[in-house]
């Protein structure tokens, strides 16, 4: 049984629970435990930084240093955002031991930054991608949009994941459970993120362009690793179809409900049926 | 001896380099950070041109830049930097002058939606330590009277388990809320 | 004990306006040594030169001091002078009386002061001069040239025409290098090859060019007029001497399916060929890596059907030695590669090329005979975006600098585009138009006004491919950054210009130095363009810096005057203000105690080592020794040395403890 | 340190090395340096925290090299100057054999010298905390207090060049201030000629000094003359980024970066 | 004149500083007298210890100067001159000797406008410190050894 501390981030627990779901039951299916860090908070997301840095520091500073608390030394992040905000933290105050006192102050404890952040996908490549081809009862033999967005891959300098240009991890691996992903242009472009309440119009276009293309590349699934991309891409389709001026019905998964679904887990336990867009695989 | 010789540094550029070390000259306005920006068609000021009249160093600028309505859309994608040949980090000049701008109440009109939203969600945060999502919304719409907007998602959200109607806490509040006090609301 | 004679100059006015010039004569003449003290309206004049000649034989002079103008200016004329009458010329200094003194001041008493104290300095220093002779060095009147491009066949041509002997070593099969892979050449459009073809048949055949293909540089040793140089000479698997060209070998070739390197890799050639019709040699090499019979052990068709049987699947690379006197490098340039753009796509859409690739399109003895087509589907393109600084002034990348070429081939581009396909649309998004250069913004303004370019000022984000099209994404900077999108049909990329792989390696060997971006590196950035910092190693060309051919040529020929100028002398003569190790009597034999902390400090890496030995050949000792030829005469050396063992003559330890103790010592 | 002696023992009796340099005790109760040549003798050899002499000295001493080729017992300074040493071309590795010493007095094999850079990557050469509070405590004196403070200090100094016999770096066979064609520095031990002599010896040592501290050792006054190596080290240390002995070629002052700083020239 | 004049000595390069000063002179630019010149092939040629001689010989103050970085005739020798003087500098200082005498420079041969600017803010500099009696006591003996023979 392989342990790691877990930080689902709030998106996990509420509009976006199918991904937390998903996660669990891919991990389940290969002995890993998740242990998630006791009494997290909200990250701050672009809310936080958008308006206060050290607030923006401190949210994910008092994260990873309850992780540190818990003896943990490797979390994983679902949350594409949350990733993106703790690495940045981290990074940040590694960077700066002026302003990691200051931060550790602010939380009231000690921050070290001994703590290694994985997204899914690296938690996936460290721990599963060997043992996967193994598990295989269904191949997910269907074409594929790879959406990365922008907060997997950027800013290169401090994430250090894939390359920043038409990055690739996704795509190897969907291929190892039988998917074709599609070579289509729009992989790390922006969804409108945090736009998505205040903002509709905006996300409805900068979606429609990435909806659309992978459409017209006869993608059958857009795979996403992060929730916001998701619910821009799901939830606000109807926006999208505004935009567009049709009706486009692509789905949109998460990438651990394809490795789920291609190794038989329940479409319930993936949490299928929370999509907007029905799933129809 | 040869102090003369080294100009003051003034102004909004001048700040910005002091925060954020990013220095505004740089930039010798090839474009491709406007060229790329998923959102620079719906800016008033595309970002190559927020870094030219840093360049310019005049205070009407420095106005025009803080009651711009581009600072708040940047959606922080890091696009342009990733692509940037002198690797400005404009990004990190967009959350200075977010923040400036709330700070000097230069909010332009035409962002207060976008302003209200965050607001919305950091008080959320505030009171609970997490993102209570359906109280955002109600916050959010009372905030901005937006009163009917996702009539429709809202019921569908709750009927697919995506809402919750009680908020999720974190224990230790008191820390979260010294966390805000010490930070955003010293300030404010 | 020395007598010294001083010499005042009136310089006209120019100094006695200023300066009570019989004061400093009289002065001067109560110094230590002085002998002999005068004064003069014109020094430099015939009369002045003869006054000084005379007086060294009637006063029997040991030491002489001009007190004049700028050394800078006349002391070549004061120490010929002394040497005609008999004084060795390195016993003569001068002291600046005009350009430090009276044209600096006003006629005050202080500005005779000075001049008198500036006189005692030079009078101590000269006590301490010691007679030097010139430094001979033999040379070696033969020139090897590294690299067979333009600037290498302009180089050679040149020394050759001036009667010495050269060789001109090129890593591939045939000379010709970039140029000969252009289509037509700003900015008067005239064809590259039918320029370059004659001069490289001019080559072949001189009787003083050696001209060695498919061969590079093993190692270089020794210094200015003597150098020994390895050539290594790769295997080309056919004897040249026997082969007649016919083309039967390439014609037979199964392995017709490799990347052509003189095509850009948009056409392709087979395992034994020649490069292009026009190469020369004319004759074929077996590149071994393609070669079945090399790979697989099965083949040799073109044995099989080499009528004069030249083929040689044995032959083995062979190293051959040279002697030469100078080498001048002309290693050219290189594009960047396709991992530099990933956002363009380059490598991963057939439709995004570079530059080099558009020339051999527009080329007439291109994969498509001059038409433009565009590699995945051989249409003509209707609408083509050119890229400009594509790679270049882009530090995130790594290259800040500007390829400086880039501006005026693409407007090159553009125009034979508009040229070509009548019909078609093109846009160049550039940043700046640098077309400094005779006829070079004219060339530009046309492809504008006349060919109807549509220039856009930004630089391009990314280009996607879609239905069949390249989207290129880019901004009016112009138009307050107004986002641009164009579907076009080809994207042409006007790649940076960098340093040829293996330059920096190259530049090792040579002793030479290079910059970052590994250039190499010329001896002054305004005075010295064709020198290194190595004497008798010199530059021409895009290996110094990205450069267009006018340019280049000038700059071979530059170097050609410098390598003819030194082999014009029958041995080297070289100014003896060298640095010079300490020699003393045995045991000791130098005080030099061989720590080599000097080797690291001198930028000529003109210091060696030196083995004293016993009569039964043990090292004693081993000192540090300064190479004659190499040593410039900095001194840095001599700052740096502890224990005072390596000195330099004229600015010796003793000469200038002397002057700045005379300076204060009133 | 039995294992020490063991090995020089070893080494003695066959004759590998003809001479074992190391520490042993004084007739004053204080370590002294040891030059032994038989076997039976090892057992004299001592360690311990008093053992601060810097044995390397005797390397490039003539009468120590006519007894044929050394084995030196060698804690970490020794060790530096060995290094050091090696880069300036001083000894070669086949002409002595190196017996390293830990703090506590074990032996450490060293296979060769890059072994022995390796092994001091691990301890910094840096002016410790102390020295460096003493080093800012004069530096931030009026430019007339260290004026005062100096020559007070070097009024002490008689030119016995005990500092250059003990230092490891001072194997000159003609050193400057022996020089007389010109005099650069006058030989009596007066106000200029200590100054100059101070000055001198501090820019020769800066970044080939080891900082061990024999110079102050050996000074029969006591003079605090490391404290101008010292300075030169920290100085190295902030200014170019110097991190202590290497045998790569070259030295701090016969190298440079071209961004160096520059802030003082106009 | 009562006012004291310093006594300034300029080290100098052949192939820029020098050149540069020979360019104020046919520019005509004046400055003021109390400088000498001694030329060195090179900044990377100049000897510490010549500076101290200079001080203890009764230079109020010194000038050095040369090619501007990677203008160096030698290519380098300004470079190493100038990490020799980072460290010579600071040990000076720290000694107390008081570096404000010494003025490091880089002059070009274009600059001749630059080398009398550079003569006359040392000149000022320096009569403003005064003599530098205090490094001349420490030499005084020297004078006395002389005049007793």
């Amino acid at each position: 049984m392989i342990k790691i501390g877990f930080y689902p981030g709030c998106s996990l627990t509420g509009s976006s629970r199918e991904y937390a779901e998903s996660v669990i039951a891919l991990c389940e299916a290969f002995n890993i435990e998740l242990k998630q860090i006791p009494d997290w908070n909200c990250c701050g997301a672009t809310a936080a930084h958008n308006l206060d840095k050290e607030l923006s520091l401190a949210l994910p500073a008092r994260i990873l240093a309850l992780a540190e608390q818990n003896g943990m030394t490797e979390i994983v992040v679902p949350c594409a955002a949350c990733y993106n905000r703790l690495s940045v933290t981290e990074h940040t105050l590694n960077a700066d031991e002026q302003l990691r006192a200051r931060i550790s102050e602010i939380i009231e404890m000690p921050y070290e930054g001994t703590v290694k952040i994985l997204n899914v996908i690296q938690m996936l490549q460290k721990y599963v991608v060997n043992e996967l081809a193994n598990k295989i009862v269904a191949p997910f033999d269907h074409k594929v949009a790879c959406y990365y967005g922008c907060l997997l891959v950027r800013p290169h300098e401090i994430l250090q994941f894939d390359r920043v240009e038409d990055p690739q991890t996704i795509d190897e691996m969907l291929k190892l459970v039988g998917a074709q992903p599609v070579d289509w242009a729009f992989k790390t472009e922006c969804c409108g993120a945090g736009f998505s309440v205040s903002q509709p119009d905006i996300v409805g276009k900068l979606s429609g362009k990435i909806v659309k293309d992978a459409v017209d590349r006869g993608a059958e699934a857009m795979v996403v690793a992060c929730p916001m991309c998701h619910a821009n891409l799901d939830m606000r389709r109807p926006a999208i179809n505004s935009y567009l001026k049709t009706t486009i019905d692509i789905p949109v998964l998460y990438v651990t409900q394809v490795l789920g679904l291609a190794l038989g887990i329940s479409r319930e336990k993936l949490g299928l049926q929370r999509h907007f867009v029905p799933v129809k695989f | 001896m040869n102090n003369h010789l080294h100009h003051e540094e003034r102004g909004l550029a001048a700040d910005v380099k002091q925060t954020t070390s990013v220095a505004a000259e740089k930039c010798y306005q090839c474009g491709k950070c406007s060229a790329g920006c998923p959102v620079a068609s719906e800016m008033d000021l595309p970002p190559s041109l927020v870094m030219r009249m840093l360049q310019t160093n005049r205070p009407e600028n420095d106005e025009k830049l803080l009651r711009s309505k581009t600072i708040w859309l940047c959606l922080s994608c890091e696009m342009c930097i990733s692509r940037c040949p002198m690797s400005i980090d404009i990004p990190k000049v967009m959350d200075f002058l977010r923040r400036r701008s709330r700070d000097e109440g230069k909010v332009t009109d035409r962002a207060k939606d976008i302003v209200a939203f965050h607001d919305s969600f950091l008080l959320s945060v505030e009171k609970t330590g997490k993102l209570y999502e359906l109280g955002l919304i109600a916050a959010y719409k009372m905030k901005t009277l937006h009163l009917m907007q996702d009539v429709t998602v809202a019921p569908e959200m709750i009927q697919k388990g995506k809402l919750h109607f009680i908020p999720e806490m974190v224990k230790n509040r008191k820390n979260i809320a010294q966390i805000f006090k010490k930070t955003i609301k010293a300030k404010n | 004990m020395s007598r010294i004679g001083v010499f005042v100059c009136h310089c006209g006015e120019n100094i006695s306006a200023t300066v009570d010039v019989e004061k400093v004569a009289q002065a001067a003449a109560g110094f230590d040594d002085v002998v002999h003290s005068v004064d003069y309206k014109y020094m430099c004049s015939d009369p002045g030169q003869t006054l000084i000649k005379q007086a060294i034989k009637e006063h029997n002079l040991t030491g002489v001091v001009v007190a004049a103008c700028s050394p800078r200016m006349h002391e070549p004329t004061f120490r010929k002078a002394c040497a005609e009458a008999g004084l060795n010329g390195y016993m003569c200094e001068m002291t600046n009386l005009r350009e430090h003194c009276s044209w600096v001041h006003d006629r005050t008493e202080e500005t005779t002061e000075k001049a008198i104290d500036l006189v005692r300095m030079l009078v101590e220093k000269v006590k301490n001069n010691k007679p030097l002779e010139p430094i001979l060095v033999p040379i070696t009147k033969t020139a090897l040239v590294i690299g067979g491009g333009i600037a290498g066949i302009q180089t050679s041509l040149d020394i050759a025409n001036c009667g010495h002997k050269v060789i001109l070593v090129e890593k591939e099969p045939s000379i010709g290098g970039h140029m000969s892979q252009l289509s037509e050449t700003f900015p008067t459009l005239d064809c590259s090859q039918c320029i370059l073809t004659p001069r490289m048949v001019e080559v072949a055949q001189h009787p003083n060019i050696e001209l060695i293909t498919y061969a590079e540089l093993d190692s270089l040793e020794g210094y200015i007029g003597n150098f020994k140089a390895k050539i290594r000479k790769k295997a080309k698997s056919v004897d040249h001497s026997v082969c007649t060209g016919c083309g039967d070998c390439w014609g037979k070739c199964p392995s017709k399916k490799i990347p052509s390197e003189f095509n850009a890799g948009l056409g392709s050639r087979t395992a034994i060929y020649v490069p292009f019709p026009q190469a020369v040699p004319n004759k074929p090499v077996i590149d071994k890596s393609n070669c079945n019979y090399y790979q697989k052990g099965k083949c040799k068709i073109c044995e099989k059907f080499c009528k004069p049987g030249a083929i040689r699947f044995d032959q083995e690379d062979e190293i051959v030695e040279a002697e030469v006197g100078a080498v001048v490098v002309t290693t050219g340039f290189d594009v960047v590669k396709p991992e530099f753009f990933p956002e363009y796509g380059y490598g991963k859409y057939k439709d995004v090329i570079t530059g080099l690739q558009f020339e051999r399109l527009a080329s007439a003895s291109g994969p498509t005979l001059g038409e433009i087509r565009r590699p995945s589907d051989e249409k003509v393109p209707e609408k083509v975006v050119f890229i400009a600084c594509a790679g270049s002034r882009d530090p995130a990348k790594g290259i800040n600098y500007c390829s400086k070429i880039c501006c005026m081939y693409t407007a090159k581009h553009a125009m034979l585009y508009q040229h070509k396909v009548h019909t078609g649309k093109s846009f160049v998004f550039y940043m700046d138009i640098r077309a400094a250069g005779k006829n070079y913004d004219e060339f530009v303004r046309r492809a504008i006004e006349e060919d109807k370019v549509n220039y856009i000022r930004g630089r391009v984000s990314t280009v996607y491919e879609k239905d069949g099209k390249l989207i290129v994404k880019g901004a009016d900077t112009l138009m307050n950054g107004e986002p641009i999108e164009i579907e076009a049909d080809m994207v042409v990329l006007a790649s940076a210009g960098i340093s040829n792989p293996g330059s920096e390696e190259l530049a090792q060997k040579l002793h030479v130095s290079y910059d970052r971006y590994k250039f190499f590196a010329e001896a002054h950035p305004k005075l010295k363009p064709v020198e290194t910092n190595t004497a008798g190693i010199f530059l021409a060309g895009a290996c110094q810096a990205p450069k267009d051919i006018p340019e280049t040529v000038g700059m071979a020929s530059g170097a050609a005057s410098k390598v003819a100028a030194l082999f014009s002398q029958p041995e080297l003569k070289r100014e003896p203000l060298i640095a010079v190790v300490n020699r003393q009597m045995p045991p000791v034999f130098s005080s030099c105690v061989g720590c080599f902390l000097c080797e690291t400090a001198c930028p000529y890496n003109a210091i060696g080592r030196e083995e004293i030995k016993d009569r039964n050949g043990n090292v004693i000792k081993t000192l540090a020794r300064v190479n004659e030829g190499l040593c410039q005469g900095c001194g840095t050396c001599v700052a740096f040395c502890r224990t005072k063992s390596i000195d330099i003559q004229g600015f010796s330890n003793e000469q200038m403890y002397s002057e700045v103790m005379a300076l204060l010592n009133d | 340190m039995d294992n020490v002696k063991k090995r020089a023992a070893e080494l003695l009796k066959s004759e590998a090395v003809k001479v074992v340099i190391g520490y042993t005790m004084g007739t004053n109760g204080k370590p002294r340096a040891a030059f032994i040549q038989n076997a039976e003798d090892v057992d004299s050899l001592i360690f311990n925290a008093q053992c601060v002499q810097n044995l390397a000295v005797y390397l490039s001493k003539a009468e120590i090299k006519q007894l044929g080729k050394p084995a030196i017992v060698a804690p970490l300074n020794v060790l530096r100057a060995i290094i050091q040493l090696a880069s300036e071309m001083q000894i070669q590795e086949n002409e002595l054999i190196v017996l390293g010493v830990s703090p506590d007095g074990e032996l450490i094999d060293f296979q060769n010298f890059s072994a022995i850079e390796k092994y001091l990557e691990d301890f910094n050469m840096e002016v410790d905390a102390k020295e460096k509070e003493t080093l800012e405590k004069i530096s931030s004196m009026s430019l007339e207090e260290r004026w005062k403070f100096w020559n007070e200090e070097l009024a002490e100094c008689f030119k016995c060049y005990a500092c250059r016999a003990a230092c490891p770096m001072c194997y000159c066979h003609k050193c400057a201030v022996e020089q007389n064609k010109p005099q650069w520095i006058p030989v009596a031990a007066h106000r200029l000629g200590n100054l100059e002599w101070h000055i001198m010896r501090a820019m020769h040592l800066a970044g080939r000094c080891v900082n061990c501290d024999a110079c102050h050792e050996a000074c029969p006054k006591g003079i605090n003359l490391n404290f101008l190596t010292k300075l030169m080290l920290n100085d190295a240390q902030e200014e170019f980024g110097y991190t202590g002995v290497t045998l790569k070629e070259g030295n701090l002052l016969s190298t440079f970066k071209t961004n160096d700083q520059e802030n003082f020239i106009q | 004149m009562n006012e004291f004049e310093p006594k300034i000595v300029a080290f100098v390069c052949n192939w820029c500083t020098y050149a540069g000063a020979d360019l104020t002179g046919t520019s005509r630019i004046k400055y003021a007298t109390n400088v000498k010149i001694v030329r060195f092939p090179c900044t990377g040629r100049i000897d510490f210890m010549l500076l101290l001689k200079a001080f203890s010989e009764g230079a109020d103050g010194i000038i050095i100067s040369g090619c501007h970085p990677n203008d160096c005739h030698y290519t380098s020798g300004n470079f190493h001159a100038r990490r020799r003087w980072v460290m010579f500098r600071s040990l000076l200082d720290f000694m107390g000797i008081d570096v404000r005498r010494i003025q490091f420079s880089w002059v070009s041969a274009a600059e001749g406008a630059k080398w009398a600017e550079i003569v006359n803010s040392t000149v000022e500099t320096v009569r403003e410190l005064g003599p530098y009696s205090d490094y001349q006591k420490v030499a005084d003996f020297l004078k006395t050894e002389v005049e007793n023979g």
